[in-house]
């Protein structure tokens, strides 16, 4: 019963270690082969992806967060009349 | 007269047992090291006061609720009882925090330098010989504890706490309150543990290494890395799919640059909502006969020599690193692998000063931080699964 | 043809009963009282909505799911169903809102001026003498209420919204809609109904005295006074421990300083989102057959007289402990122990400007104003119990 | 080795099914729709990731919990499993959404000019068309659409994803994927569908009509407007009371000016997480058997050909509106009647600029287009109400 | 059965159209006579109302947005530090 | 029946006040012996308790409300943009 209990811990050291190491390496792997692909792909058009990405933003509904800009108004406003 | 007998019979005082009190002192001592020595106070708040609520006698925050034959609503249960098990028994508040963790986390010096992922993955050593360390408490007949409760001990190691709520609450729930205890409580001391072991196993002129300077990382990069990670998982893991996808989500949310109000909401509004029921939830876990025992004892040392064993393979992880490459990694950021972000970056960041003060490793221990979170999320996985056929 | 008669059939007015259609007008009354002269808008607006939605012929918002029997859901229930059964009837509502009402108070006047409590406990008279009223009435046959219900009514005069609602859902779910609405129109007339009893019961040279300024309050002393509250009510009290537990488990994070976070989302997103579904489930209650009887005027006249007994009870105590303490309070500040924070606070300021224009009350009224929350919670987990025995 | 064979046999590779497969390329096309060109991306990215989490095998996001005979938790539910059922089966994370849209909404200019209701009204026209379409695929042979399920398909035209999500659950649930990708897409798609037609359907001389100013719209009306329509809802449609009630909530409480801090949370924390969690619930339908099949493609087809035929409806409603009122109003206006908030104004606005560099029309085209957002709820409540009764 | 079907679809179509017409027509009457009746009814007193509603909001309990507040006021705070 | 009521009711009133003026008056005792016990065990390192407490919070795992920064740093720069 007890052995059983320790061979189980083994059993899940040696697969779970194994299973982390081999997953984090390929991990290394793809993610060093994910920047040199994406970046290669994105380069010429760096600007174009984020204007493009701003673009979309403004074009989502309800994108503008009028709270926040409410506070900054509200801070600015609060600044020029006691100036 | 009746009624005065009522009132003392359903009073605090006549129904008290020493374990509540007991319960409630540790409570009490919860929330003095969180608010006065600040350990983890976002979990370690909300738990310590959950743990005295749940131990009043008769307030019944713990009570399931009661129905009739018919099927309506005779007595409702309490406020612990329903956020036990609409968030916790079902595994949704981890899910949620971890997307919000997602939505804060920087995979930027990650993807700069990603053989860091290794340190993190080394760190996850912590916790697979503390689940042979509880196995073996039993061989020895020191204490009895199953390999799901060995396994749920084990993930203390990870230095995660919403990842050990969840394992602990999949496969033994009773350690509940243990484990999450001691895992915030380690997670709040890593300034303490992890230093004496880093000094101990590198040498001055190792804690010297200046590591070249991080590259930029595009924001396409940024976009991509989520999404192969949870490409990834799905294909070779799916146990961590939950875990890992919810936190690759949140980052996503982040990064994408297009639905930054759903973002903000995740990283504020949505993640503090369910830290305060989260930690109320466990809280409601910590009973007087499952907490004040000896497994709880064994599990404080075993949660700590699973820190100790993570920080050092952390560390001899980077040495090893050094032997074959030709980029050198300072060791100190090995330590940083076991998580705990961001103090464990921050403590490899101050020993590195120590040895030399113009020698900054805060964004180069960020790396092997958040490589921590996958790897110990990864871990749960392959023991949710291995343990499940067992 | 057929749907034509489908549609028609199925309209509003086809279905309408003058019942329901009264309720949507007593909703648009609410909604006037809140909008046009600001009484309690915050919960007002959401219950008068509520009402009208739920008095919709046809719509459906109270509708119970229907399950066939595989338990598949044949047809989803109605909006308001959901958000009364599983935020109200479990209680759960009330507590969060007290969570975030903890959060939202300072102690600190309190706490510089202990013996306010007093106060506090003093203006609770209101809730008790009103339940005797309304058993009264009952005795001499003019209207027919259970102890159960006597209590329910006698919490009005607690002028506390989310501890009428936790008692009324309890003891007496029947009247929720007419009690709740007592109890946050009354607490909206603050301004009009206290002045005149004020006036009553005190001299000016009363309303002229100046009380010492308030010491400073230190943060330790602030922080642990929740706690100490909360030890004491375990102790003694538990029935009360639900509301004052989470009052206090919101205070503790407002002070302790290392949880802002949680705090700020306590007392704003949170706080926010469970007031509309509460109001919105409270007004599920407000149907033509629950709120249109001889009942629901009697809990009207009722609650009115709890909240002027209460206003008394508390300006003739603090006229009795000016007759034994040397340090003299103004027994304006007594108004305020009714709760209904922070107007009869402000209204007892106010009385107390037109008396002598250099004697501003505001901060010493919030004393009595906070005990009284605490006071009417305290009397709440009493007739809870008590009640639940008879 | 037994472990090793355990690993791989869970593993995602080894149980992935092709359609599996697909769907993932499926929720990643989506993201990159969402992220890269913009399309409704904060609807589509949770979509998109659901759809990929829904999809990961053996993940069990998708499981439903597990009881044994006492009732007890076997084994707890995955994340889209809770999420879908508590919140898209009932119907509550759509009316949580209208009521956020609601607080939203400015209904000033609808206010101002009160006959661009009827281009709303015309817009709808593209709903039904379809409908008829759907059934008459039926009927020559070449897809098999129920009532039901055509009714679903319909409401694609109303360019309104909360609506079409709603009916969808409610008629049709197999469906609500590819209908809530098809209506979110197509609303995404706007500013490329329309103008054509748009342009089609106008001559110059009509595009540069120029419109009165608008007169200022007082607060008053603003807060009885939201409460007429909410009357004459109950009165005439209570089927479209569930969406419309909770649309008149949100803009009440926008307006009235007296909760503000509930009008703030509504708009933003509640909207978001409800948004998110509407996302990835509506993913978790995107099954491949329910997704990849000819049903999908006549879907995406009749959504397209409803959003035209809602376009020209309504030009052709503005040009015979001039035919008889001697205000005239640009007819592309008539093309905001879709709804789409705020994208098909937008267009009409870029569309008129062209013709005239002087000619503004956002302000005007606000007033059909929020039309279109009530004309689309009244059609979803008419056609709950008759296709029920079929 | 298919013709059913049609039937049913152009059931839909007649009376679906036709309820929303009907609907948003009457709407557009309703939407009229009520600004013009409200109008009338507030003209006299419109500075009152506003005001009476700002005093009713600082009257309702929680009404201040603390965090707001201080968020404006550490912006100034910050901003009058630095220059 | 009705005299168990009123009853009823006089034991309530009876017990009820009488438990919240018990308790009531517990609670002046034990928050003034409190606050003396408090402020004299404090009184020696009032500066240390705030310090630690800031640097707790700090060390607090996602102590920072990134938002909040943002929005002050975007109402200075917008300020600062404009004069
Ligand atoms: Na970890
Ligand atoms: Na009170
Ligand atoms: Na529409």
């Amino acid at each position: 019963m007890d052995s059983t209990l320790i061979s189980q811990g083994l059993d899940l050291m040696l697969y779970g270690m194994g299973t982390v190491f081999a997953f984090l390496t390929l991990l290394v792997g793809i993610t060093t082969l994910m920047s040199v692909v994406v970046n290669k792909l994105v380069i010429d058009q760096p600007e174009t992806t984020v204007a493009t990405s701003q673009v979309a933003q403004e074009k989502g509904q309800h994108s503008i967060e009028p709270r926040i800009i409410k506070v900054i108004q509200a801070a600015l406003d609060q600044h020029r009349s006691k100036s | 007269m009746d009624n005065l007998i009522s009132l003392w019979v359903s009073s605090g005082l006549a129904q008290m047992q020493s374990g509540q009190l007991i319960m409630m002192i540790v409570g009490l001592t919860l929330l003095f090291l969180a608010i006065n020595k600040g350990f983890e106070p976002l979990l370690l708040v909300p738990i310590g006061f959950g743990t005295i609520l749940a131990n009043v006698p008769g307030a019944g925050f713990d009570a399931a609720p009661v129905y009739d034959a018919m099927g309506h609503l005779e007595s409702p249960g309490g406020l612990l009882y329903y956020i036990y098990h609409a968030g916790i028994e079902t595994g949704l508040f981890p899910l949620v925090i971890f997307m919000g963790v997602g939505a804060m986390t920087d995979f930027g010096p990650l993807l700069a330098n990603p053989k860091t992922l290794l340190l993190g993955a080394a760190a996850q050593v912590g916790i697979f010989t503390t689940v042979l360390g509880a196995v073996a408490l039993g061989h020895f007949g020191i204490l009895d504890f199953s390999i799901r409760e060995a396994a749920s001990i084990g993930i203390i190691g990870g230095a995660d706490g919403p990842t050990a709520i969840f394992v602990t609450s999949k496969l033994a729930p009773d350690l509940l309150g243990a484990i999450a205890v001691a895992a915030y409580s380690y997670m709040a001391l890593v300034p303490i543990i992890q230093p004496p072991i880093m000094r101990a196993l590198t040498t001055p002129a190792e804690r010297q290494i200046k590591m070249e300077q991080l590259r930029p990382v595009s924001r396409a990069e940024r976009i991509v890395f989520p999404l192969s990670l949870l490409v990834l998982v799905a294909m070779l893991l799916p146990d961590a799919a939950p875990l890992l996808g919810m936190f690759c989500f949140g980052n996503l949310m982040r990064e994408c640059g297009v639905v930054n109000r759903l973002s903000d909401t995740t990283q504020n509004a949505l993640i503090n909502i369910v830290t305060i029921f989260l930690g109320l939830g466990v809280g409601s876990k910590m009973s007087a006969e499952k907490f004040l025992n000896p497994e709880t004892m064994g599990i404080l040392v075993l949660g700590a020599i699973a820190f100790c064993i993570g920080t050092a393979a952390g560390v001899l992880m980077a040495k090893l690193m050094n032997t074959v490459s030709k980029h050198k990694v300072n060791p100190l950021i090995g330590a940083a692998g076991v998580s705990a972000v961001p103090m464990a970056a921050r403590v490899a960041n101050k020993i590195g000063l120590e040895a030399n003060s113009q020698n900054f490793l805060l964004m180069h221990a960020m790396g092997p931080n958040v490589a921590g979170v996958i790897g110990s999320a990864v871990a749960a996985g392959v023991m949710i699964n291995l343990v499940s056929g067992m």
